[in-house]
């Protein structure tokens, strides 16, 4: 049973159905799965709600399914970097669920734990807690939060090797290793396949157990979105 | 002569202690990162997933797996360490952090923060801001006293949808610093050439004047 | 004749499918490990935190950073990964398992098991049981039919505390092989020269017969 | 503000007090911290709960401060390894709290991750479940548990530097972790004090923020329980 996958589009070949949940890692343009949200993208499968820290840009990440109206919802904490989803979204054409950063990575991990329920402080006294459970704990009031899983999970990471296991790269590891555990099936991408055995079982930050299906990545463009540098002598 | 954003960053820096893990938003607060005083060991944490945030690259050092929590380009030092979203708001939620600086639209005098919606105009999100204020041990609002219309943005009560409630320790503005906590807000300091009075005009929330404060 | 508990392992080995992560109790369950078929692959899990266990170590590979969920020394493999007990329970529970195999002091008709205490005498612990049984997709048990005194270990209902409720897919013992789903429990194999009527006298629970069981 | 300790007794001088909470890290004896559970011992503190999966041996491990009768309570998975423990327990000299052992690992993990409960599938219908919330996710049933939090842990890494960076080694890695993020003040001690800038960034499983206090352990025994071998040509 090989988890290897030639390409992307054949990566995703019979599990993709229209109004299906995905996930994709990524922050920013910062590690997120390319190839595969470009192989989605050419799928043209519909009504899909989309987990993602963020939406991508106008033409790149998940900028693309907004472009090609293949999204039905998305459930993000930022999507600052995008008009078109802001045109969808005043448009009414888009849902949105706006989760805060740390309560929907918890949600993630918790989904791909086996956790269905969590308590935290995040949003209390906010739009956010609106219609949520409450609960005291030592005196201090909480909202509970629900764990997501998805039907598919893109991720991407640095190195991987053919039983799944995989390497993340400085703060390109960000939602990937959460969004590994949470999907049914999980599909990775990764810039080097490697033989297994290379990866130093201590250092594998993805087990392979999580992932089910993975392709080397091709054509990587790596976006930077704020080119910030200092000059020489700073 | 109210301050400026550098003003404002540097004394800022004022809060910070040596051993501090820091987190600081995006605009002014990233200038506080500029005046951490020499022998002071302070660490910046990054929500996406990074602690122990070095300068910003030279151009020649420019790296797509490794910007900041406002998608800039950065470094990494010797002491850093890289960790999922997760493991980075178990650490911001669990109150590892000493100081979060964040900006801020509205502040209310019973420490209320709202810093992330604009109904019906603004559709951006929160990202980490409500993790990072309800999570971290300290929270410091740098901002323009006013809006650019004149109008308060240190108020009785918040008007835009909160980030937070009651999370505000304190708030450097251009003329000053207030600190809020069971006593309500007070003002301890002022910019050069503002008086109190200026203030109180500027200001809708209620605050008393700090001792030997003139 | 019954089976052995080479037999058990044997026969527990059959469940196994090409390409499932498998989580292996202490004692009999583990020599399952034995009788994986040439050119299937099967993962081992270990709850203390590794998935890719190898075989026991020689004597001159034996390192104490290294031990099974049975505290036995053992070795690594091309494959393995580390990682903490608490991912380790969040691959458990989450149910990326496929296939756990225990040991069991009593089980009831409708899947119930009790395999961590006897009151009053043993304190032990649970370990990792609980949490196998609530998240591994499926529940294989390996036991003796009946215990030292004879009396029946399959029952219509656990005397002792439960480990988990409605928990079992699977009961093999040194008579036969038993499912348990929603059509109750149904025996589908026997050992060589035992009789339904044998398996009968020594089980307390109830269970049909799989057609074409002499 | 240094970080890097002498050794063990220094390292827990002014944090100890009688009653107080101690997590242990290590599963068996295997990433137990020997060194720190020495200067436990020898600093008479009293009337302990002690956090830690397992108990130790009669001589060795958490063993060593059931034998001086430093404990007052336990909470664990399994101290079937502990004659002295059964012992105390049965003679009511000792309090106990069984937690599954994944429930354990997740409380703590909890506890330094600023959640105060979540909801687990694991021990519903069994004593465990006895008392505990009870709610329904998608007509499942689930108890909810509680985060843990701990005045001091003491935790074992493989390495680790001055700024408090930890890297474990194989299935010494176990309960250390989470344990390291849920002591008011994390203790640890290490095989090899390394240089800042020696670990990789993107190979640390502790970052230094979670742990205040650091030495260079000494003499440690890293005893095996069960020497289980083949035999050349097997």
């Amino acid at each position: 049973m090989s988890k290897t996958y030639t390409d992307a589009a054949a990566a995703l070949e019979g599990i993709l159905f229209d109004g299906m949940t995905i996930m994709a890692g990524g922050f920013g343009l910062c590690g997120i799965p390319e190839n595969l949200i470009a192989a989605l993208r050419d799928s043209a499968t519909r009504d899909i709600t989309a987990i993602s820290n963020n939406a991508g840009v106008d033409d790149f990440g998940l900028g693309l399914l907004l472009q090609s109206r293949q999204i039905k919802k998305m459930i993000s904490s930022y999507v600052g970097e995008n008009k078109e989803f802001e045109r969808q979204f005043l448009a009414k054409e888009l849902e949105l669920e706006f989760n805060p950063q740390g309560t929907l990575a918890e949600r993630i991990r918790a989904g791909g734990a086996g956790i269905p329920g969590f308590y935290t402080k995040t949003g209390v006294g906010t739009l956010i807690a609106e219609g949520k459970e409450h609960k005291d704990f030592s005196g201090e009031t909480y909202i509970m939060e629900t764990g997501l899983v998805a039907d598919v999970a893109l991720v991407k990471a640095w190195k991987g090797d053919r039983e799944g296991n995989l390497v993340y790269r400085k703060t390109a590891r960000n939602f990937n290793p959460m969004m590994a555990t949470a999907g049914k099936i999980t599909v990775a991408e990764v810039e080097e396949l490697v033989e297994v055995g290379a990866l130093d079982p201590d250092h594998i930050h993805t087990p392979g157990i999580f992932v089910q299906r993975i392709i080397q990545s091709k054509d990587l463009e790596k976006r930077i979105e704020q080119r910030t540098i200092r000059e020489k002598g700073e | 002569m109210a301050w400026t954003r550098q003003d404002m960053a540097r004394r800022a820096a004022r809060e910070l202690r040596d051993g501090f893990y820091v987190n600081l938003g995006i605009g002014i607060p990233t200038l506080v990162a500029n005046f951490i005083p020499d022998g002071m060991k302070v660490t910046l944490q990054s929500e996406n997933g990074m602690l122990g945030m070095g300068p910003f690259p030279y151009a020649d050092e420019i790296d797509p797996d490794l910007i900041n929590a406002g998608k800039q380009t950065i470094t990494e030092l010797p002491s850093s360490s890289y960790f999922s979203s997760a493991d980075s708001f178990g650490m911001i939620r669990g109150g590892h952090i000493h100081l979060s600086i964040l900006g801020a639209m509205q502040v209310a005098e019973n420490g209320d923060l709202a810093n992330w919606m604009i109904p019906g105009k603004m559709v951006k999100g929160m990202g980490g801001a409500m993790d990072l204020v309800a999570g971290v041990k300290k929270v410091v609002i740098i901002m323009d006293h006013n809006a650019r219309d004149g109008s308060a943005k240190f108020l009785k009560k918040c008007s835009l949808p909160l980030t937070g409630v009651g999370v505000v320790d304190m708030v450097i503005s251009d003329v000053g610093v207030f600190t809020i906590d069971d006593n309500g807000v007070t003002l301890t300091e002022l910019a050069p050439d503002i008086t109190v009075d200026e203030v109180r005009a500027r200001t809708e929330a209620d605050f008393s004047i700090a001792e030997g404060l003139t």
